[in-house]
């Protein structure tokens, strides 16, 4: 640990470890998914945790989505405080039924006689040549549901300390975590902070643009917040963090400092987060706007192996530059 | 019939509690006709022993996930029938303050997890409420209703396996009444034994006469006992007969008048009457009917006179501020 | 039938007619689903199609909708024409993972070896007191999927038009039927007009504003034209008719005739296709606009069976024609 | 070893195919290794047998659907080599183009539909080509093969029914290696005797010694006959192992080196030239491994020398414009 209490902490440890505490604390707390027990976990997030904790509680199942996310909303109503690994975000298309039909729609169609503290970890995203089952990006499509809480974690201190408040929520709360960010390492407090998941971040003062992102996107975006300031650009970078619902307020904000906006999101352009967040500026901030507000998303495309054309797929720090640099400059950007 | 004694008091439990379901079905029927209950309408008609048999077997504190079939369910396990009507009329005093219907019965108090309109949607559900049971060490029996086309359906498969290989305390209630909407067991299932699905699993099963209320009872109680005492899931199929068609939308093109009227002569309300002759005299029976009669007349004054709730409480418990119950 | 060779025609005989049409014209076209054969579909559509095809070629599934729909891409493979027939659009959340993980992404993941000539017809949307499990419209949700072709007919014309073009197309192709149009009679042409599911369509001409809408939300949004063109308000209103290719150019060339819009969606606000259209004005018509783009769409509740409830929580006319109103007069909207 | 008689070109036959795949994997590790293939890569190392086996029982215009783990499927299957090294390279010479990798392997040519990385994503599209083989009256095959993990997801359940209610020529090829990732067979399944799983949906089952080439050939053509026959689907368990880890991301930690060693004793290819010594003379054996490391030295030097496909590629075939193939 270095000195002022802080010390280096990798991402898929802050996660380990915010699981871990969380279970010291409140036997109800479990963690459940596919191989999280004796194989360690298929990202190494709950190595080690077998071991302390036991197979009841660091629960192995058979490779049935459906039935133990389903499970996961039962043992919530039974009482118990589930935190639902599914292995990658590809397969809870296995589980949205439950999560859709169940999850979503119990509290409400129960009158309030029940609450649903579920917690479910989703590791999400591509940019390491797994092709076209395996590297999808469906938290901004996850964020259309009513009834879900959609965090998407995209700092380590995050990663530690979102999971305490998700738990402590009584609404299903979807937990996405980056692939690429696991091994990223940052500075932290020694004790995890308490954060909140309700708010967005600002990760980067700036006053020329806003540079609206989230998740696994935000270090592309801070790559080009630092590619522009080298410009002289001071932009602005929001983390939304949580993605349901979103923190209109905070974005809303930003381009009354900014008047221009740029949206990095790494979901297939057409439909994705940043399309709802043009909306509310749009409806909301129209005449706060010196320039239309962009995006740049992943090509509409499955992502493919060959890593040229999965890199071509994904948004860039040089276009969120390029894009970013046009608004400041007021060039044209359509064709 | 059954040979186990039964006291006069319960075989008179029995009959009442058959005949409530039986008449509130009768009666919704002619509301939905007259438009005081819309949406999906699914009767129980014909299944009444079923539920009624089944909820003899289970304590207090036990849980029932159900289906859109579940009015014979919430009246069984003692959900008040006044609540259940204004729910099917969409009244604010509903159980579910109207927002459910027919298909989504809840109930806390009884533990009654709905009401599920997703074919097969609540054995996942129960296996985890059977899980929170088993990890915090409490003797419950999760019972699950479902009919026999949700057999056919990947929850099914994942939720038993899911239930015995970690030995839930789940009682799986198959109501097989041969049909899923206008299609026929053998049309849908290669293997229509359905015990033979539970052997897949290594989970006890075995088939139950649903139409003989006492037969439900006593394999119900063995049943339940095992999973309560920690053998792990049991599986009932239990042999049925829809009498009415699968919803109000239903012109039940698919079935043989003759199969019908095979299964309405074993209709299990007056099949336990006739099996009990002492016990059913004319007058018992009367005052079973009239003390029925005027519960419905109660419940469907109690739904008319409900409240609507109002359009600005739309937005509450999409997200809830605290845990309940 | 009438004189010009017209004849009045219900939606739900449309769509009949079309898949026994195609059905005679193509021995490898076929009918797959849910209660579709003895029972004569839950909306019965496909009533009399058993007596005709039989049962090998309206085919009864078991309630396996993963399986079955999943067999569809498969006899789509193997040199069939399948119509998969989901009997309502929350049971596709149990067919997802084949239809994303599989139909969307063989073609291009294959490198074009493989097309999958694949029709998928889900009746959707709420407005029957069906409560929460059986009252989703999801076809804007479906609309993100690369991969995907998505049809949303809203005139009887296009319910019996669209499917013969959609089964001629290489590519999984899923047509969203609303529930509340089965029941709609329209005069249309004696014999099907051939219809493309490439454009949108204008189904009312104005200068004042234009209202954007698709499937179920057209009678509603043609409802609200007609009440502002009583005030003298002309409004051009767009139907979508394909909400994956969108047809943006319609879009765009409509903006530029009236300055003002509103979108009506009954998709949940937040991340439904209205989002999209009002990113892509955003981007490309920016300096077109008036006055910002508004929303009409569903609230974002699990949808109750309460009629007054289910009510206020979808789009109604009334809103679209507030909401235009202001826009024309100039009014604020916000707060 | 199975007594069925083979003749000498045969036997070098298997025992090269089996050579080709064991190599091939080999290289591949290799290669990961050496930064050459990225993505995810599972080898077949161990399982060798039965690919080559069945794949003797299949016709020309047979199809196959298989998963993550298809080296040896594509392989046996008669797939070039240098066009499937091509793939692990991400190159356009590649099967796909280099679009899927090694888990996404794809040939029209020989019916070869992937290659799919969701576990038990295949039997629904085997259960469709069965169908449309079915429907237009072809006496063809296909053959479905996944491990055993796949057996506990609802596709297994409902495709295994589907096949079976609608009479579809699918042969189910369950390769039962004792583990997913992790997670060994008798931890996620209640009842580990798979055949009693097929025996749920009435289909012909029975297990085979997957270790045994000579067993897997004869097992898979008396049930490849039975198919095409038209008896509908059959289920086989083929028991093996996998010899090294669950992907080149796993540190293998959850088995026992003695397990591992029981199985090593059983390796398919020794095991193979052992039972026929009067034809795997030293001689011939040095042949077969000659003949394989040239033709992996071609493969690599195919990939190395292939081309990527154009960035301004990306969006080709993300739609089809026409029905192929
Ligand atoms: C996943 C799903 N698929 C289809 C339906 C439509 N549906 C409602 S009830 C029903 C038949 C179910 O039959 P069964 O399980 O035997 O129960 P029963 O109605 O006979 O009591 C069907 C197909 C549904 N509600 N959910
Ligand atoms: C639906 C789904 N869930 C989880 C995974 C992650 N995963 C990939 S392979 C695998 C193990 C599969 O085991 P098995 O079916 O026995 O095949 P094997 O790898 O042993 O050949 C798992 C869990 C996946 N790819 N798809
Ligand atoms: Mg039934
Ligand atoms: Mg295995």
């Amino acid at each position: 640990m270095s000195a002022a209490g802080m010390r280096q902490l990798q991402y898929r440890l802050a996660v380990r470890e915010a699981i871990r505490d969380a279970m010291r604390a409140d036997e109800r707390v479990f963690l459940m998914g596919e191989d999280v027990g004796a194989y360690g976990g298929c990202f190494a997030v709950s190595l080690g945790l077998f071991e302390e904790f036991g197979p009841e509680r660091i629960r192995d199942t058979p490779l049935s989505e459906l039935a133990f996310v389903g499970a996961g909303i039962g043992a919530a109503l039974g009482g118990m405080r589930p935190i639902v690994e599914i292995m990658t975000v590809n397969f809870s298309l296995l589980a949205l039924d439950q999560i859709v039909n169940n999850a979503a729609t119990l509290s409400h169609m129960s009158g309030g006689q029940f609450a649903i503290p579920l917690v479910i970890r989703i590791p999400t995203g591509g940019g390491r040549q797994l092709a076209a089952q395996h590297s999808h990006s469906l938290e901004g499509w996850f964020a259309h549901i009513p009834g879900l809480k959609v965090l998407a974690p995209a700092t380590v201190e995050d990663a530690r300390g979102m999971l305490a408040p998700a738990l402590a929520d009584p609404n299903p709360v979807l937990i996405f975590e980056h692939v690429l960010l696991y091994n990223v390492e940052e500075q932290v407090t020694a004790e995890p902070a308490a954060v909140d998941i309700t708010s967005a971040a600002i990760r980067r003062a700036g006053r020329d643009v806003s540079l609206i992102s989230y998740g696994g996107s935000l270090p592309i975006t801070l790559e080009a917040a630092e590619a522009l300031a080298a410009d002289g650009i001071e932009a602005e970078v929001i983390d939304l963090r949580v993605l349901r619902p979103l923190d209109e307020r905070a974005i809303l904000e930003s381009v009354a400092r900014t008047h221009r906006v740029v949206i990095v999101d790494e979901g297939w352009r057409s439909g994705s987060l940043s399309a709802e967040i043009s909306a509310r500026i749009m409806e909301h901030a129209f005449f706060d706007l010196d320039a239309p507000v962009q995006r740049v998303c992943s090509a509409e495309v499955p992502v493919p192996y060959a890593q040229q054309l999965e890199q071509a797929a994904r948004p860039r720090a040089a276009e969120v530059e390029r894009v970013a640099r046009a608004l400041v400059e007021g060039r044209p950007l359509d064709g | 019939m059954s040979a186990a004694p039964v006291d006069r008091e319960h075989a008179v439990h029995l009959l009442r509690e058959m005949t409530r379901i039986r008449r509130f079905e009768e009666k919704c029927a002619e509301l939905y006709s007259a438009g005081k209950i819309r949406g999906f309408l699914h009767l129980y008609v014909g299944e009444e022993a079923i539920a009624t048999g089944v909820m003899q077997a289970l304590d207090a504190d036990d849980a029932i996930v159900a289906t859109y079939r579940e009015h014979g369910h919430a009246l069984a396990r003692g959900i008040a029938m006044d609540a259940l009507m204004a729910e099917m009329y969409g009244r604010l005093e509903g159980v579910s303050r109207g927002r459910g219907g027919s298909m989504h019965v809840f109930d806390a108090a009884t533990r009654f997890y709905g009401g599920n309109a997703i074919v097969g949607g609540g054995l996942p559900l129960a296996v985890g409420l059977a899980l929170a049971d088993r990890m915090q060490g409490r003797r419950r029996v999760t019972a699950c209703f479902f009919g026999e086309g949700a057999v056919a359906e990947g929850a099914f498969h994942e939720s038993m396996n899911l239930a015995a290989v970690w030995n839930l305390p789940v009682l799986f209630c198959c109501e097989n009444n041969l049909y899923a909407m206008g299609t026929a067991l053998a049309r849908s299932e290669s293997e229509t034994d359905l015990v033979l699905k539970a052997a897949a699993f290594d989970i006890a099963a075995w088939p139950v006469d649903g139409m003989d209320v006492l037969a439900v009872e006593e394999h119900a109680r063995r049943a339940a006992a095992m999973v309560r005492a920690g053998a792990g899931p049991v599986f009932l199929e239990l042999r049925t007969y829809r009498f009415r068609a699968h919803s109000m939308y239903d012109p039940d093109r698919y079935r043989e008048r003759e199969e019908i009227e095979h299964w309405r002569e074993r209709d299990p309300l007056p099949a336990f009457m006739a099996s009990m002759p002492e016990v059913f005299d004319e007058a018992t029976v009367a005052g079973i009917e009239q003390e029925v009669a005027a519960e419905i007349a109660r419940a469907i004054a109690f739904a008319e006179a409900g409240s609507l709730e109002a359009v600005d409480d739309l937005d509450r418990f999409v997200t809830m501020d605290e845990v309940v119950p």
